[in-house]
């Protein structure tokens, strides 16, 4: 995992959307694997809900749709590998690092404007 | 009992149509009756004859369809949020002097008024909103 | 008793608030869908004045891994529980 | 204005959005105008954000799309007199009745839960 | 300036719709040139080419297709966020064994990779989300 | 200078928050659509750290009723503001 200030990106996803309930998460996570394709070099960021994400166990929702657990698994085939959580929301769901399915640097808010500030894109789901 | 959902989000976009489903099964296999599905705001989008989702995700069209096949369920779509967004019938089509339709049976474009009397003379109304 | 039922997480919407003022004394509340992340332990205070009639919906946790992590204050139901439910309330009332 | 003891009535709609940023006000309004004019009695809660339907001075949106206040002034037209408004969202967004274009009826959230219980059919918007 | 837009909400159910087409106006106005707006998440139904909204509201794909006819900003829409949703061209619907379309040119479906090309190739993207 | 960009109203949304936690000290914030309620003298608060780089859109604020109701410490602009504003910035973000 590379650290913020390694992250002089093309692209910067920010996933603020939980799983299942709606599309946003899902259509974010495309968005990183089709630019990742592309060979732009794609961090993503787990803000707010959209830490709910990288929580292990996911299954299907309602009617067998499928969840976003196998996109995650993609990611590292993709070479995506900056992922970072914002630590406040970790905070606030009473979770730790330890508690995520994949590894993410957990990231204050200093953290995540340089992150903005560094990549060339930003796209919010 | 007698039910009647009112469905408000977008196929796709929002759980509110699989929410709305999977109730609508378990009340039938609970021996209730689901007499309508109201589709308002978003919710008319579910109406959309030519969806293709991909083979590994549940067709919520077929899926209504067959509510409507298996247990006699009405799927109205308010004919004003409708019109709006694209989705008219043969009828509405021809009215407002377009070729082609994207709504067919068994859904039917109806309007608001049905929805309040649908309100009324059911047991329970449930909303499913996005 | 009226069943209200809130699909939003107190993390992101504050329709928690106004679900909670339009509760009557005898009133339940559902979660669903992004809803349940409400009956987390680590949320479940916001809905501190409708404890012990306070719902989550099965399915939805376990669809978002979060079937282990529910507050034990949480009456979780499957679908069947909440056509019960709706059954046993007057009428229903959505929150979104 | 009906207190709302008064309001033994058919239909209370619950109104939560603000004007222009979404449909949801302006369709539910038409749930309203259909329901009254299917001779239902109908009742107003505007709760939240959506006590923005009542300020005086609205005017088209972007685009001239239109706005809602044409709409509330056919309300009495239809004889939805019944309107309520949450105070403690008057509160917050420190306005009193006096800065509202209609006569609503400030309610507490005791007069909140009442209003559901009374009304045989609640939608919300 | 070159921008890109990238339009997220349905047209007539949130104002992204309306918001993004006043600035394409107000930018190009101030001499800069709009490339294309990218239209992901619900904002591809803003290419349902059946769209009847009232004759006092404003008709938002009439408006788009005059950006495209007076200043040739392409109208690009995400193809796997179109098919879920029921919004395919005359090809797609060939394909998928289906009769009638739901957009036609100067609407393309078109693939995500569209919309990082033209993030990277413009100097501002600007997100019109619902 | 980055520009942000925000939708939702703080009586409704949290993503404000998020908004806030993203913005270096030379960001601006525009608020624009149901966004322009936290321009209200009653919610501008929820924006004290950012005092100064604030904006509202004139047009939006008009179409509510509420150009009269906007805090004398929001800088006000209209449709060609907005576009300088993205002129001027690096690049933007949207908040919603």
């Amino acid at each position: 995992m590379s650290s913020p200030s390694d992250a002089n990106g093309d692209l910067l996803i920010i996933l603020r959307h939980a799983p299942h309930g709606s599309s946003w998460l899902r259509e974010g996570l495309d968005a990183a694997l089709v630019a990742a394709a592309f060979g732009k070099s794609v961090s993503l960021l787990f803000q707010g809900d959209g830490i709910m994400a990288l929580i292990p166990g996911q299954g299907a929702g309602a009617l067998g749709q499928k969840g976003t657990a196998a996109t995650l698994d993609m990611l590292a085939m993709y070479d995506i590998e900056s992922l970072y959580v914002d630590a406040s929301a970790l905070d606030r769901f009473g979770m730790t690092p330890d508690d995520l399915q994949l590894p993410a640097l957990p990231v204050d808010d200093a953290t995540i404007s340089r992150l903005i500030a560094v990549h060339r894109l930003i796209l919010t789901f | 009992m007698r039910y009647g959902l009112l469905v408000q989000g977008a196929p796709y976009s929002s759980q509110a149509s699989h929410s709305a489903l999977r109730f609508a099964r378990a009340l039938i296999a609970r021996g209730h009756r689901l007499e309508s599905v109201f589709f308002y705001h978003d919710g008319v989008y579910n109406a959309a004859r030519l969806a293709a989702p991909p083979q590994d995700e549940p067709h919520l069209i077929d899926a209504w369809n067959g509510l409507n096949a298996e247990h006699g369920t009405q799927l109205q779509v308010c004919i004003a949020a409708a019109l709006r967004r694209g989705l008219l019938d043969e009828l509405e089509s021809a009215r407002h002097g377009k070729r082609g339709h994207a709504v067919e049976s068994p859904f039917e474009l109806t309007g608001l008024g049905q929805l309040i009397d649908l309100g009324h003379e059911v047991d329970r109304l449930v909303t499913f909103a996005p | 008793m009226i069943l209200h039922i809130l699909n939003r997480s107190p993390g992101t919407s504050l329709v928690y608030r106004d679900t909670l003022s339009a509760m009557g004394p005898e009133d339940r509340l559902l979660l669903t869908e992004d809803g349940v992340l409400g009956a987390l332990t680590s949320q479940v205070r916001h809905f501190q004045a409708v404890q012990g009639r306070l719902f989550a919906l099965r399915e939805d946790l376990v669809a978002r891994g979060l079937i282990g992590r529910c507050d034990e204050t949480v009456q979780v139901v499957d679908v069947d529980g909440f056509v019960t439910l709706t059954e046993e309330a007057d009428k229903t009332v959505s929150w979104f």
